[in-house]
């Protein structure tokens, strides 16, 4: 039954400068996607540090995106490069311990790329939901949730 | 690597030293040509004047066969069965109205990831380092004319294939079989395709053209890669000269012809004697024995 | 005291029988690594030849981690939930006398002045079914902390390995008696003597120190250069404290369970780690490790003693074996007495 | 702490897909939210207000706008915050307009995610600290990257409002394009007459430090200080001995190896050179690729004919750093060449066109040359092949522009004009010559523009075809020109002496590696982003860094004139205030936590980690610290990703903030 | 060993180092413990042999011996790892060590039993002779073969599908006690203050439940990416006998896949998180 209503929790951690932006124009261009995601601002994806993801998915995610400038674009010339080569060994790990492509997400979405930031959310929400929930961060979750 | 190969009409008939030539150039540069079953007319004839839904339906027929016989790439040396044939698949893909039409027709999807090549695709796919290490033949001398033709490079949106106004990859070719392409402005001039028949008048004022610009150029052979083309430029030299005296004759062959005699094939294997306009002028510089 | 005799056979029914009844049987696991809930009879070992496990079967009366209480932020104050009791009836099944102890010993502490409802109810609810042990090897010293492989302090029911499927079952107390009433039906009447000739070969290992001497010398000799020498090369992993049946000291920490709700949770500390004495202010009194050893001995022999006249310590040898860096506290406390004899 | 959260329905902005009243109520649940409520336009007057009294009657501690993007009003609310007394770092903006309503359908989907954007950002808000902008001191000097005239017009205006500059060119010779045309439309006056007075005045400049043949290497720093690396180009002569007799030129034995730059290889030049008569400075460059020293290390017969002694063939690179506070970029364009395609691009290129295989079938500026009177043919028109008077000429504009299929999407803009330009000069100097233009449309937008086309073809007529061309051939010394007459509806063919080709304008080749030194966004063709197309058309994204001329997009020369000078208002605006007020968010180290592993300092794109000892009693360094320049650090924060221990933090994006957030998510 | 027993001595007494970090008899002779030599005396105490598996790095960011000096140490050549990482990571200043180099010919894994097969770190080591060093002792043997049980297992882990990888790391980090003893003996984890011991926020949460643990492990693998020198010393110390090797092995061959990197193996190698390059992969950023 789960899987019949099912919606995705998505958390996305954004740079302020593209992505943010391209978001931005996603809305004044009046496209339209689904209201799973919540994005939280970084000023750049070099800020972005694993823990935030790790801590999205004990809070519930089923899905983690990550998105920022085009490398070269970066608005400190150098962060996303930086992000990139951490992001290598972070995919590699979480897929070694069974977090894979399907539930972590990264993309390159510039400031004016509007169209590309919503076919990308639209992608990782409808991914996560074929993919369904989190279920075993849920298990390891589970003592933490109130029952009375 | 084996590639599927459909012939069409005109290899059958008008053409048949281009199928000749091509099956045994092919043959030589160990790729295998996978005819296919009981294929059909590819509708570049009337039906794609008269019939939309026609014009579509017969190559698509042949693009299920394509299917059926689990073939990636379909190779069509006539330009105008080559042109049909991406037309369709592009249509087919990109028009799901009609893909469906066709479906009903054909009782299942024509729509399919086949490649269709011509043959320029097809000797590029093949390699053009290939063909050099095979070349036996040196034709150092000879100063070739590349004729693309309309069917060839347009419709370029649809097509993709080299540049529409100035193609290139034929020239290449040439080169890899040591050859010199001549550089002149008539590659891509209307032959008048399907008037030869019906107005003849007109082929001949437009092939004149085409020939003086390539003779002004210094070419010995002109190179083609279409059968109507072919007839057009090698058929008509005669009702040509019979209105301009002065016209001087000049070797028109099939693009797989001029590779076989680099390969070493000998010209009787290649049907060049079908030909209308006599070849020997060419051979002779060549140096190869007929 | 009444003794009895079970069968391998009638052990395994036994406790087939107490797991039925939804008791928490608890043994040691296969891998020798802790002990673990027995969720079939079959997999029952009465391990009194073996090497104890990694970590002792404290997590059970103490938990590595437990919640004390939930909260729930409201808009204006919280709202407190209390965490649900523990009712079940725990069995530690062939505990060695140096596990056996752990209850007795600890239950000083959680006792002394407030009583820790957390500690007890779990205390309260379980039956040490102890066992002779014939195992020993260069760590054990369980005879210079006042035990001996062979005594049944701290059991309520004490096995004897009489031969290899046959044990004597000392019935120690009360406690013990009423709880196997019941099952009486598988016990049958013991003979004393061959008992006691049993425990009689148990080989008690030599005493290695006098735990009343390094009690006796640290005092006055707290800032003394030894222990430079012998805290050193203590890394302060304080899988020392972990593995041991009766460190225990712990921490409280707050955590969200989600937005609005959270809990305050109680987690094992240890006085190897560098936060353990750190102030609010930054000043760390134990600043180096040196200290921080100083302190384990100390309270293991002295504080602990002074203030309860027990030994922190049942000669288990299990922070000796696990000591990443070799420090055998054994040794350490043999040293203590050397220095203590020359004076 | 009292938190007030104010939600906009920004008309039906907001309103439509979001129910605001219902979100205001949500927000009143949340803990330490004491007001909360929604109004028709919270940026206007009584919806600031509305913050306003909210803050000093109810004593807020911190507020949440629910509104519009923070991109868009951020400052605004930020602002009334400060007039009511509340610091502005505590106003934190919830985005529920290009987020949230505008991006979705359903109300109530809407709504339910609003409630969690504003969750977010109230216990974001709950952890901001109040923070006071940095002042940071301003180096009152800039530097124009390109010596056209737009550089120049920057440098002239910045330098003549009394502040440094430095013009940074890398051909020998300032004066740029515009120094090589002829005339000037819509006035046809003379474009070297008008130019070379500003060159002067340009090199004789007491503000203006101008250093041509150089190129800039390397920006480090930010708005206001800048640190500018800039590599000047070994000239082979020592500058402040040469008196630019040019006799060096005269003697240089190299006659015909070397095509001129500035004639567009229509003209050759020798080893040794000055680009062209008026060049500023008038010093000679050595061109090492052909001068018979460097390459046999023979000759020298420069330097036996300079008296001053002032060639120096082992000059090398020098590199010179400059403080600079404000920069302005006028690298201007390039022409497309469109015999042979660029390899790195997807141009196809018109070799149909015949360009570069026929000598007479040229581009804009090689015409520029020929019409020009200080040109290879002394301002008559000559076709390059034999020098004989063309009679029969043809334009064809747009090749390259306005041709996805083979070349770029955009407009250059000014062919229609300087076309129209060139077949008027044609005309006026070859009465009886016929010219041709083919052209897709005809876009004289500007001041006596259109009158100047209308003057072309009907005062001068010029006969304008509508279409394309499909081919120029050469036939018997004729090149045949085969098109389409789009309006007739019929093929024409022209048997021209001459074709001259409007090619478009494209981006500097080097314009990318620029923009990713300076730090400037540009388009897929490299030319230059401003930061907003309307409001802000000279400033791009990285403070402190204008645009002026064809290096944002093809432009005439008023334009760029124009906006020059606006650039240079911008910087001026700087210069205006000895300091400026940079924002607060910069990273800051815990001392105590520091374990100085200086992960931070390798990321750093700013170098604002800087190190820091720790002495003990004796004076022994027992401990390197990392320590941030607040001068220097933009507020990345990868240092804080980096930092394994989380010593140095991102103040107003810290990790406590960050972590709020994400919880307030669970 | 008589060589490295007068070497110590030396030092010590011509004062080139104030001590000397080296192993000493543990328990039993079967065992090897690490022991601080003050005096000329201590030195008699040194050993090397076949049980010295700790890595003794560890020792060398203790407060206790910054700014005092050089300091000494016996040093493995995985040892010697840890020690280039750590001076390319400002832990140490080069010349305030005195690296006793040993040539090894590798070291047991499990002290104390009769089974003496060999460490994981000791089964492709490229090191046994170190690559810095001031003074090297000792001589190569042949080396007794050890199947490499652990490369095996990470190949199996790799094949897993990602329920299966989660199923298998839950069970492992389900036990971990959150002792922090992997943290304790790593020569790399030299924070000030370990990010698990951030309070505000709490990153990772110092419970040793699951979910704590999960946070625990990766971020602790992740902040070993690159870094780590593979002496295996937290699996060693972890009393709940979790796997940490398959885990942290397993990253350094992703760094090396991916950058070509080792880590500790030269000092002028640019450390591989705080560099970058333009090339570096980003196939799985769409």
């Amino acid at each position: 039954m789960e899987e019949k209503t099912f919606e995705p929790k998505i958390t996305a951690f954004v740079c302020n400068w593209c992505t943010y932006t391209g978001a931005d124009l996603a809305g004044t261009s009046r496209l339209k996607y689904k209201p799973n995601i919540k994005m939280i601002r970084v000023p750049c994806t070099g800020r972005i540090d694993p823990v935030f993801i790790t801590k999205a998915f004990e809070k519930g995610a089923d899905g983690v995106l990550i998105s920022g400038c085009h490398p070269g674009d970066c608005h400190y010339n150098t962060g996303n490069f930086h992000a990139r080569r951490r992001w290598v060994l972070f995919t590699e790990l979480l897929n070694y311990i069974g977090i894979d492509s399907s539930r972590l997400f990264f993309s390159w979405v510039s400031a004016s790329e509007g169209k590309k930031f919503v076919d990308v959310v639209s992608n990782v929400i409808d991914t996560v939901k074929a993919k369904g929930p989190f279920q075993q961060y849920q298990k390891i979750n589970k003592e933490f949730v109130l029952d009375e | 690597m084996k590639v599927g190969y459909y012939p069409g009409c005109s290899l059958t008939g008008t053409g048949k030293e281009y199928d000749m030539s091509l099956r045994k150039v092919v043959n030589l540069l160990e790729t295998e040509l996978e005819e296919l079953n009981d294929w059909s007319c590819c509708g570049a004839t009337s039906a794609h004047a008269t019939n939309h839904l026609l014009a579509t339906a017969l190559p698509a027929r042949n693009l299920i066969i394509a299917k059926h016989q689990k073939l990636n790439e379909l190779v069509a040396p006539c330009a105008a069965c080559y042109n049909r044939m991406v037309v369709t698949s592009h249509e087919l893909n990109s028009n799901s109205a009609l893909e469906r039409q066709v479906a009903d027709l054909m009782g299942e999807s024509a729509r399919n990831g086949i490649k269709i090549l011509n043959i320029i695709e097809l000797f590029q796919k093949i390699g053009l380092n290939k063909i050099k290490e095979k070349v036996k033949v040196d034709l150092k001398g000879i100063k070739a004319a590349c004729y693309y033709g309309c069917l060839l490079v347009r419709p370029f949106d649809i097509t993709k294939f080299d540049d529409a106004e100035h193609p290139e990859s034929m020239e290449e070719i040439i080169k890899s079989v040591g050859a010199v392409p001549v550089d002149w402005n008539f590659k891509i001039e209307c032959c008048g395709g399907a008037h030869s028949i019906a107005h003849k008048e007109i082929v001949v004022d437009l092939s004149k053209k085409i020939i003086d610009d390539a003779q002004r150029n210094g070419a010995d052979v002109i190179i083609v890669a279409c059968p109507m083309c072919h007839s057009n430029l090698d058929m008509r030299q005669k009702a040509i000269k019979k209105e301009f005296p002065t016209h001087k004759e000049i070797p028109v062959l099939y693009l797989s012809e001029f590779v076989g005699l680099a390969l070493g094939l000998k010209p009787k294997e290649l049907g060049l004697g079908l030909h209308l306009i006599d070849t020997k002028s060419l051979l002779e510089k060549a140096e190869i024995k007929g | 005291m009444e003794e009895k005799i079970i069968s391998q056979g009638n052990l395994v029914s036994f406790v087939g029988e107490l797991i039925k009844n939804n008791c928490m049987v608890i043994g040691e696991d296969k891998k020798g690594l802790g002990w673990k809930r027995i969720t079939d009879a079959g997999e029952i070992k009465i391990n009194h030849k073996d090497i104890p496990s990694n970590i002792s079967y404290k997590e059970f009366l103490f938990p590595k981690t437990e919640s004390i209480f939930y909260y729930k932020n409201k808009k204006e104050d919280y709202e407190l939930v209390e965490a649900p009791e523990f009712k079940d009836k725990i069995v530690f099944l062939g505990a060695k006398p140096c596990d056996a102890r752990s209850i007795e010993i600890m239950s000083k502490v959680f006792n002394w002045d407030y009583k820790d409802k957390f500690f007890n109810e779990r205390a309260d609810n379980s039956i040490v079914i102890g066992t002779a042990c014939n195992y020993q090897d260069e760590f054990c010293f369980c005879t210079s902390v006042n035990l001996s492989p062979s005594t049944e302090k701290g059991s309520d029911l004490f096995l004897v390995p009489l031969d290899e499927n046959t044990y004597a079952l000392k019935i120690v107390t009360e406690k013990g008696k009423e709880f196997i009433q019941p099952y009486a039906k598988y016990l049958t009447d013991g003979n004393i003597t061959r008992t006691q000739e049993t425990l009689a070969k148990v080989k008690s290992p030599e005493k290695k120190f006098e735990s009343g001497k390094v009690r006796e010398w640290i005092t006055g000799n707290f800032e003394h250069k030894l222990f430079d020498a012998i805290g050193s090369t203590c890394v302060g992993c304080g899988q020392c404290a972990f593995a041991c049946p009766v460190c225990h000291c712990f921490d409280i920490v707050d955590e969200e369970c989600s937005y609005e709700c959270g809990r305050r949770m109680k987690n094992w500390d240890a006085c190897q780690f560098g936060l353990f004495t750190l102030h609010s202010s930054g000043h760390n009194p134990r600043d180096n490790q040196n200290k921080r050893y100083r302190q384990r001995i100390a309270h293991k022999f002295k504080y602990y003693t002074d203030k309860f006249d027990e030994v922190l310590c049942t000669g288990c040898g299990r922070c000796s074996r696990g000591c990443p860096v070799g420090i055998d506290i054994a040794q350490v406390a043999k040293e203590i007495n050397l220095v203590a004899n020359q004076v | 702490m009292k938190i007030g959260v104010f939600i906009c329905y920004c008309g039906e902005n907001i309103g439509r897909t979001v129910d605001c009243a219902a979100v205001a109520q949500a927000a009143s649940r949340f803990p330490g939210v004491v007001c909360s409520v929604d109004y028709k336009y919270m940026c206007s007057d009584p919806g600031q207000n509305l913050i306003k009294n909210a803050i000093k009657e109810q004593k807020l501690d911190a507020v949440v706008v629910g509104s519009c993007s923070p991109h868009m009003h951020e400052k605004t609310f930020r602002k009334a915050c400060a007039d009511a007394g509340l610091n502005p770092f505590l106003c934190d903006i919830s985005n529920l307009r290009e987020h949230c309503s505008w991006v979705h359908e359903d109300i109530v989907e809407g709504t339910k995610k609003a409630i969690d954007l504003i969750r977010i950002s109230v216990e974001r808000v709950k952890r901001n600290v109040p923070l006071t902008s940095i002042r940071v001191p301003v180096t009152k000097k800039a530097l124009v990257i390109g010596g056209g005239i737009s550089g120049i017009q920057a440098a002239l205006d910045i330098a003549n409002a009394g502040f440094e500059v430095v013009l940074v060119e890398k051909e020998p010779s300032i004066g740029g394009h515009m120094s090589q045309l002829s005339e000037t439309f819509p006035t046809l006056d003379c474009s070297q007459c008008i130019l070379t007075p500003r060159m002067v005045e340009v090199y004789q400049h007491s503000k203006i430090k101008l250093l041509t043949y150089s190129e800039v290497e390397n920006v480090e720093g930010f708005i206001g200080n800048f640190k500018v690396t800039i590599r000047k180009k070994a000239r082979g002569i020592d500058e402040s001995k040469c008196t630019g007799c040019g006799l060096c030129m005269q003697k240089c034995p190299i006659k015909k190896k070397a095509f001129s730059e500035f004639e567009e290889g229509l003209a050759y030049r020798p080893a040794i050179y000055v680009p062209f008569p008026q060049a500023v400075p008038n010093l000679p460059v050595i061109d090492r690729s052909v001068c018979t020293y460097y390459q046999s290390g023979k000759c020298q017969m420069c330097v036996k004919v300079c008296g001053r002694e002032a060639i120096m063939f082992d000059q090398q690179d020098t590199l010179i750093t400059e403080d600079i506070g404000a920069i302005v970029v006028a690298t201007g364009y390039k022409l497309y060449t469109i015999d042979k395609k660029p390899d790195d691009s997807e141009i196809k290129g018109y070799g149909e066109y015949g360009y570069g295989k026929y000598k007479d079938v040229v581009d804009g500026l090689q015409f520029e040359r020929i019409a020009s009177a200080s040109g290879p043919t002394d301002g008559e028109i000559l076709r390059p092949s034999d020098k004989k008077i063309p009679k029969k000429i043809v334009f064809i504009q747009c090749v390259g522009s306005r041709d996805e299929s083979k070349g770029f999407s955009y407009c250059s803009k000014i062919c229609c004009m300087y076309t129209a330009k060139h077949a008027m000069l044609y005309k006026h100097k070859v009465h009886d010559g016929e010219a041709y233009v083919f052209y897709m449309d005809i876009r004289s937008g500007g001041k006596g523009y259109d009158e100047f086309v209308r003057r072309a073809i009907e005062e001068d007529h010029v006969k304008y075809i509508r279409g394309r061309v499909s081919r120029i051939y050469e036939q018997d010394g004729k090149y045949i020109v085969k098109g389409e007459d789009t309006i007739a509806g019929m093929p024409v063919t022209i048997d021209a002496d001459m074709v001259v080709l409007a090619t478009a304008m494209i981006s500097q080749p080097e314009s990318k590696k620029l923009a990713q030194t300076i730090g400037v966004p540009y388009d897929k063709y490299g030319f230059y982003n401003e930061v907003h197309p309307k409001l802000r058309p000279v400033e791009v994204s990285t403070a402190g860094v204008f645009l002026a001329g064809a290096c944002q997009a093809p432009k005439d020369i008023p334009e760029s004139v124009a906006m020059a000078s606006a650039a240079a208002a911008k910087s001026l605006v700087l210069f205006g205030s000895d300091f400026l007020e940079r924002e607060p968010t910069v990273a800051k180290v815990a001392e105590s936590v520091c374990a100085g592993c200086f992960y931070c300092q390798k990321v750093c794109p700013y170098n604002a980690i800087e190190r820091k000892e720790i002495k003990d009693r004796q004076g022994n360094v027992i401990k390197i610290l990392a320590y941030v320049n607040s001068g220097l650090c933009q507020g990345c924060g990868t240092c804080n990703a980096v930092c394994p221990s989380k010593a140095v933090e991102l103040i107003g994006f810290n990790d406590e903030q960050i972590y709020a957030q994400i919880n307030a998510l669970g | 060993m008589n060589e490295l027993k007068q070497l110590g001595k030396d030092l010590l007494q011509n004062g080139t180092v104030k001590v000397i970090i080296g192993y000493a008899e543990g328990t039993t002779p079967n065992r090897a413990k690490p022991f601080i030599a003050r005096t000329p005396e201590d030195a008699e105490k040194l050993v090397f042999n076949k049980y010295c598996v700790n890595n003794l790095a560890v020792y060398l960011t203790r407060k206790e011996y910054k700014g005092k000096g050089t300091v000494g140490i016996v040093a493995k050549g995985c040892d010697v790892k840890a020690i280039v990482q750590l001076i390319q990571e400002n832990q140490i200043i080069k010349d305030d060590v005195y690296i006793i180099g040993m040539n090894c010919n590798g070291a047991v894994a499990d002290l104390g039993k009769a089974d003496e097969s060999l460490a994981v770190k000791c089964l492709n080591c490229k090191v046994h002779t170190p690559h810095l060093y001031h003074t090297l002792l000792g001589k190569l043997e042949e080396m007794p073969k050890t199947e490499d049980e652990n490369l095996k297992m990470i190949q199996k882990l790799d094949a897993m599908t990602a329920e299966e990888k989660w199923a298998f790391w839950e069970a492992e980090f389900e036990k971990c006690v959150k002792c922090y003893a992997c943290r304790q003996t790593c020569p790399m984890c030299y924070c000030e203050r370990c990010i698990a011991d951030k309070t505000q926020p709490r990153w990772i949460e110092s419970s040793a439940h699951t979910r704590g643990n999960f946070s625990w492990n990766i971020i602790r693998a992740f902040h070993l990416s690159g870094r780590c020198i593979g002496c295996g010393e937290c699996e060693r110390a972890c009393p709940a006998q979790i796997p940490l090797t398959l885990l942290n092995r397993k990253m350094g061959m992703v760094a090396f896949k991916e950058f070509g990197y080792s880590a500790g193996m030269a000092l002028d190698n640019p450390t591989l998180v705080g560099n970058y390059n333009t090339t570096d992969r980003e196939d799985f950023i769409k």
